[in-house]
C-alpha cells in the first residue's frame, strides 16, 4: 500500500486536491504515509483549515483563530460567545444533528472557562409543505428540546424562517453565551513543554469519521464500508461534563483547554501545541475507546461527542482523575507537549511511530483566495423593477400572515426551557432580544440573533450591513447598549465564482457595519458547501450580536401598557 | 427569627441547583449542597430535591437516582418525620420512582417538552406545605418545564386531602388535574409546577411564594 | 374492528436497532448503573419497539405497507436498521 | 467474553408495554402522522425494548437476575409491565 500512486489516489479519494498533495509533498520534502495522509485529509478539510474564508475571516477578527470563542466585559465579567452551524448533520439526521450541534457550541464556550448560561438559534427550513421539510423542521426543533433542556442551560430566543432555497439544506445555527469571572478565563495555548495532554469525557467511537465509507470503498478490503458518519449526542455526558471541567479548571496546573470538535483528537492537540509555538507526542494506546475494531486514523479523526482536551502540570492528575469518577467520564493521559515543533504520533508510549509532522505544515492549510468578479446576477436584480401589485392589501395581509415564517413561533420555543438558571429577564414573545441578568449585579447581558436571506441575496454587501443593523435594534429596543458581534456565515459552494463574490461582499458589509456602530466581530463561524445538486442556498449570514444593560429596573419590552396609550413611529 | 436548615440534593445530570438555592436564600433559608452519595444522618429541616434530570433520565426520569446512597437517608428522614421534603420536576419524578409519593410521571400528552407558564388553584389548605394561603386568593401562576410531566395515579392509592394543587387547565393530560400532591403523612410534598422560578419580580413573578411562605411558617410554629 | 369491512388487522412488530458502532448513551448508563449494582451484566442495548396495527385484505398486503412505513417514516437508516416480524394479537 | 472464566453470556430481551388504560403519546402522535399520510392503519403502540447481555454459569440463574433486574429496575409498575423473553445472538 505504500507506494506513491496509492498515498495519492488515497489523498485525492480524502477530498484532498492535486494540488494540495502536492503542496504537502513539497512542504514535507517527502510523501505522507498513509496515516499522515489520513490526519492532512482532515486538519486540511474546509472545516478544520478555513481553506476558503481565511483570507477574508484575518480582515474581520483581529483575533481569528487564537481562542475558542470571542468575548466582551461587563463589570467584572468576560461575556463568552459564539455561533455554530450544525447543516449538513441536521438534513441527514435532524435530532442528532441538531443535538450535537449544541453540544459543539457548548463545549467552545465551557473551553473558555465560562460557564454556560444562555442558548439562541437560527433555523432556517424550506417549504413547509414539503413532508421531507416537516420531518427535518420537527426533527431539529425536538432535538434541540431534548439536548438543550437536558443539558439545563436556557434556550432563550431565536428565529426561524422558510424558503425554499432551504428545501435540500436546512441551516440549524445555535449560539451560546458564557459567563466567567475576567481573570478566571481559560487559554486554549500551551505554555510550555513536558505539560501532559488530559483526555476528559467520553470514550472515542467512529462517530464522524469523515470520508472513511468512501475511501474504504477504494482502499480498504478488510474495512467495513457500513461505518457509520453520525454523531449521536449524550446530553448526559455533557451536562457532567460542564460540571467537570469547571471544576477542573480552578484546579492549580491546569493550564490550557480545548474541546475536542472538528478533527478531534488530531486537531485539539495540534492546534493547542502549535498555538503555544511547541510540539507535541501522543500514545494512541492511551485513549478510551469504545470498540476494539478502531483504527488508529479513525481515533484521531474520530468526532465522537462530549469530549475535552486539558493541558496540564505533572502532578495534578489525581485530582482531575477524582472529579471525572464524579461525573462517569473516563480521563486519560494521552500524550505531552515537546519543544520541537512536531507532531507525532505513537501506537504506544516507546512503540511503532505512525506520524511525525512539522506542526506548522500540518496546521497551516492553504489559503485560497479568488479575484472576485460581480456577478451578472447582481446586475439583474438590481435591475429589477417594482412589480405592479394587482392583488388587494387585504388578501396580501392575509397571504402575509398566513405564512409560517410570519406564524407564531409558540410552538417551538415551548418546548425550550427557557427558564433555568432563573436569569432570563426576558422570555420568547416579550421582546426583540432576550436577557440574560448577572445575579448580585445590577446588570444584564442583552441577545438577539437575526438574519435575512432575501436582502442578503439581492445585495450581500448593503443586505449584511442591513442584519447588523437589525441585530442593533433589537438591543436597542429593550433598553440595551450593542457591544459586539458572533456571525456564522453559512454559504453555498466557495469554489464557485458567485459564492466566492457573495462571501467577500458579505464580510465587506459586515466589516463596514460593526465599524459604524462600533460593535467588533469577536467570533464566528463559516458553513460552505451548503448546496444541492449544484444549486447553492441564498447566502446566509446569521448575525449574533451581545449588548449591556446596565440597570435592569429600565428594562423595556414590546407589550402595550394603557389604553389610549399614543405610538409614535421614529426613523423614515 | 429562626434559622431553616436546607438540603438541596444534587445528582448527576441536576441543573435546578442553583436555581432552587437562589429562591431558598431569598426567602431565608440557609443552604447546603448535598451530593447524591451523601449517606450521612440528615441534619436539615427541608430537604429539596431540585428540577433537571438524573442520570440523563434515559430509562425513565428519575429511575436511576433511586440507587443513590441519599435515598436510604431521606426515607428514614421521613419516617421518622423530622422535617419535610420538596420535590420539584424531576425531583417529584424521584420520589415517586422511590415509593415516598403515589403515581408516576408520564409522557405529555403532547409527546413534546413543555415550557410555559400555567394557572393552578391550591384545594387543600390545610398542609405544611400551603397552610399560609388565603382561601380568596388561591390561584397562582407558576412555570411547568418538563417533557415527562404528566402525572398519572389511580384514585384508590391517593386520597382527595393529598391533592394539593390543581391545574385550571390541563397542560399535559395529567390525572384529575393534578398539579401537586402530599404523601398520607403531610411531610412530602411533589410537584411538577418550578415553584423556585417564583422568586422574583424581574423574573416575572410576584415577591409573595406561598409554598416557601407556608413551610417557613409550619418549621417556625413547632 | 369495524364490522361492516371485510379487512382484517395485521399486528406487526418493527423493531428498530442502532447500527454498529452508533453511541448508545441509554444502554451505556443503564450499564454502568446495573454494574455498579453488582450485577453480572455484560453488556445493556436499548431497542425501540413499536407495533403497527394494519387493516388490509390479506397479509401480503399488510406486509408490504408495513415494511413501507418502517423503512420511510420510522427508521433512519444512518443510525438504525429494522426487523419486522408479524404478531399474534394477545 | 473473558476467556478465563467458565461462564457463558445469555441475552435476554425485555419488552416494556405501558399499562391498559395509559395514554400512549408516541403511539398516538405517530398514528396520526401516518393516517395523514392515508395509510390503512388503526392503532400505533411504542413499546421499549432493552436487551441485557448477562454472563452466568447456568440459563436458570442468568433469567433470575434478568427478571430481577426487569422488576425492580428496568419497569415502573405504576405505569408498565413487562414481557421477558431469551434470544440467541445473532
Ligand atoms: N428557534 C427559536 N428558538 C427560540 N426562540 C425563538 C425561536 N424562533 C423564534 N423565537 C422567539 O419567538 C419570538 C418571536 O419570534 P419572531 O417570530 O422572530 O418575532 P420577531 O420578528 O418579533 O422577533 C421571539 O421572542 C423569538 O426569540
Amino acid at each position: 500500500m505504500n507506494n506513491s500512486v496509492n498515498i495519492q489516489q488515497l489523498a485525492l479519494n480524502l477530498g484532498l486536491s492535486i494540488l494540495e498533495y502536492n503542496l504537502i509533498v513539497d512542504k514535507l520534502g517527502r510523501e505522507p504515509n498513509e496515516f499522515e495522509t489520513y490526519l492532512f485529509s482532515a486538519q486540511w478539510s474546509e472545516h478544520c483549515g478555513y481553506k476558503h474564508s481565511k483570507y477574508y475571516l484575518k480582515k474581520l477578527n483581529s483575533s481569528f483563530e487564537s481562542e475558542n470563542a470571542g468575548y466582551v466585559e461587563i463589570g467584572d465579567n468576560a461575556i463568552v460567545f459564539k455561533v455554530e452551524s450544525h447543516n449538513h448533520p441536521s438534513a441527514v439526521e435532524p435530532y442528532q444533528g441538531a443535538a450535537t450541534g449544541i453540544g459543539g457550541i457548548v463545549r467552545d464556550i465551557l473551553a473558555m472557562g465560562a460557564r454556560p448560561v444562555a442558548l439562541l438559534n437560527s433555523l432556517k427550513f424550506g417549504d413547509l409543505k414539503e413532508s421531507k421539510v416537516k420531518k427535518i423542521f420537527n426533527g431539529v426543533v425536538s432535538g434541540i428540546s431534548g439536548y438543550g433542556n437536558t443539558i439545563g442551560i436556557p434556550t432563550v430566543a431565536g428565529e426561524i424562517s422558510f424558503h425554499e432555497t432551504y428545501n435540500n439544506n436546512p441551516l440549524a445555527n445555535v449560539m451560546c453565551i458564557g459567563v466567567s469571572k475576567k481573570d478566571e478565563l481559560m487559554s486554549s495555548h500551551a505554555d510550555g513543554p513536558d505539560r501532559l495532554m488530559a483526555y476528559v469525557g467520553s470514550k472515542t467511537g467512529p462517530d464522524g469519521v469523515h470520508g472513511a465509507s468512501f475511501a474504504s470503498k477504494e482502499f480498504g478490503k478488510e474495512e467495513s464500508p457500513e461505518r457509520p458518519s453520525v454523531q449521536v449526542g449524550d446530553p448526559f455526558a455533557e451536562k457532567n461534563l460542564i460540571e467537570a471541567s469547571l471544576e477542573i479548571m480552578k484546579i492549580k496546573g491546569v493550564e490550557a483547554c480545548q474541546d475536542m470538535g472538528a478533527a478531534g483528537i488530531l486537531s485539539s492537540t495540534s492546534e493547542m501545541a502549535y498555538k503555544g509555538k511547541l510540539g507535541c507526542e501522543l500514545y494512541l494506546d492511551k485513549v478510551p475507546i469504545r470498540q476494539n475494531d478502531i483504527k488508529p486514523w479513525e481515533i484521531m479523526l474520530s468526532e465522537s461527542q462530549e469530549r475535552m482536551l486539558f493541558l496540564i502540570e505533572k502532578g495534578c492528575e489525581e485530582q482531575i482523575k477524582k472529579i471525572c469518577d464524579k461525573y462517569m467520564l473516563e480521563f486519560a493521559i494521552i500524550g505531552k507537549t515537546i519543544q520541537t515543533s512536531l507532531y507525532r504520533v505513537f501506537e504506544k508510549e516507546q512503540g511503532k511511530i505512525l506520524a511525525e509532522l512539522d506542526i506548522d505544515v500540518l496546521v497551516n492549510a492553504p489559503e485560497f483566495y479568488k479575484n472576485n468578479v460581480v456577478p451578472t446576477s447582481f446586475y439583474i436584480n438590481r435591475g429589477r423593477k417594482i412589480p405592479s401589485i394587482e392583488e388587494s392589501a387585504d388578501s396580501i395581509l392575509k397571504r402575509i400572515l398566513a405564512h409560517p415564517t410570519f406564524g407564531s413561533k409558540r410552538w417551538v420555543y415551548e418546548q425550550f426551557d427557557y427558564q433555568v438558571g432563573t436569569n432570563t429577564l426576558i422570555i420568547p414573545g416579550y421582546a426583540d432580544s432576550s436577557a440574560i441578568w448577572l445575579k448580585g449585579t445590577q446588570n444584564a447581558i442583552a441577545l438577539t440573533i437575526d438574519s435575512n436571506e432575501i436582502y442578503t441575496y439581492l445585495d450581500p454587501y448593503e443586505g449584511t450591513k442591513n442584519v447588523v443593523y437589525e441585530a442593533a435594534r433589537n438591543l436597542i429596543s429593550i433598553g440595551a447598549k450593542p457591544l459586539a458581534i458572533t456571525d456564522n456565515l453559512n454559504f453555498g459552494n466557495p469554489e464557485e465564482n458567485e459564492i466566492s463574490w457573495q462571501f467577500e461582499q458579505t464580510i465587506e458589509g459586515l466589516i463596514s457595519a460593526s465599524r459604524e456602530l462600533n460593535t467588533p466581530v469577536v467570533s464566528g463561524n463559516v458553513s460552505f458547501y451548503n448546496s444541492y445538486k449544484d444549486k447553492s442556498i441564498y447566502p446566509t449570514p446569521i448575525i449574533g450580536m451581545v449588548g449591556e444593560i446596565e440597570d435592569i429596573t429600565k428594562i423595556i419590552n414590546k407589550k402595550f401598557k394603557e389604553t389610549n396609550d399614543e405610538i409614535y413611529l421614529i426613523g423614515k | 427569627m429562626k434559622i431553616i436548615k436546607t438540603a438541596v440534593l444534587v445528582f448527576p445530570g441536576t441543573s435546578g441547583e442553583r436555581d432552587a438555592h437562589f429562591a431558598l436564600q431569598r426567602n431565608n433559608f440557609s443552604v447546603d449542597y448535598l451530593w447524591h452519595d451523601f449517606d450521612q444522618s440528615l441534619e436539615y429541616d427541608l430537604i429539596f430535591l431540585p428540577g433537571g434530570s438524573s442520570f440523563g433520565d434515559y430509562l425513565r426520569p428519575g429511575a436511576f437516582a433511586k440507587y443513590s446512597n441519599v435515598i436510604k437517608s431521606i426515607e428514614k428522614y421521613v419516617l421518622q418525620n423530622r422535617g419535610l421534603v420538596v420535590g420539584i420536576g424531576n425531583g417529584f419524578q424521584i420520589l415517586t420512582e422511590v415509593g415516598l409519593l403515589p403515581g408516576g410521571l408520564a409522557l405529555n400528552e403532547s409527546n413534546t417538552f413543555i415550557c410555559k407558564d400555567v394557572l393552578v388553584e391550591a384545594i387543600n389548605l390545610e398542609t405544611p406545605f400551603s397552610n399560609s394561603i388565603n382561601p380568596d386568593n388561591n390561584t397562582f401562576r407558576f412555570s411547568i418545564a418538563s417533557r415527562y410531566g404528566r402525572y398519572v395515579v389511580n384514585n384508590n392509592e391517593i386520597d382527595e386531602n393529598q391533592i394539593i394543587f390543581k391545574f385550571l387547565h390541563n397542560p399535559n393530560g395529567s390525572s384529575e388535574n393534578i398539579a401537586g400532591i402530599v404523601n398520607k403523612d403531610m411531610n412530602v410534598f411533589g410537584t411538577m409546577l418550578h415553584i423556585e422560578r417564583s422568586c422574583h419580580p424581574f423574573l416575572g413573578y410576584d415577591e409573595f411564594n406561598p409554598i416557601f411562605e407556608s413551610i417557613r411558617r409550619y418549621l417556625t410554629r413547632e | 374492528m369495524k364490522k361492516d369491512t371485510p379487512n382484517k388487522e395485521f399486528v406487526f412488530e418493527i423493531k428498530i436497532k442502532l447500527r454498529d458502532g452508533i453511541l448508545d448513551p441509554q444502554g451505556n448508563v443503564t450499564y454502568k448503573i446495573l454494574k455498579k449494582l453488582n450485577y453480572p451484566i455484560e453488556q445493556v442495548n436499548f431497542d425501540k419497539s413499536i407495533r403497527l396495527t394494519i387493516q388490509e385484505s390479506d397479509f401480503q398486503k399488510a406486509n408490504t405497507i408495513a415494511e413501507e412505513i418502517a423503512s420511510n417514516i420510522l427508521v433512519n437508516p444512518v443510525l438504525e436498521y429494522y426487523q419486522i416480524s408479524q404478531i399474534q394479537e394477545e
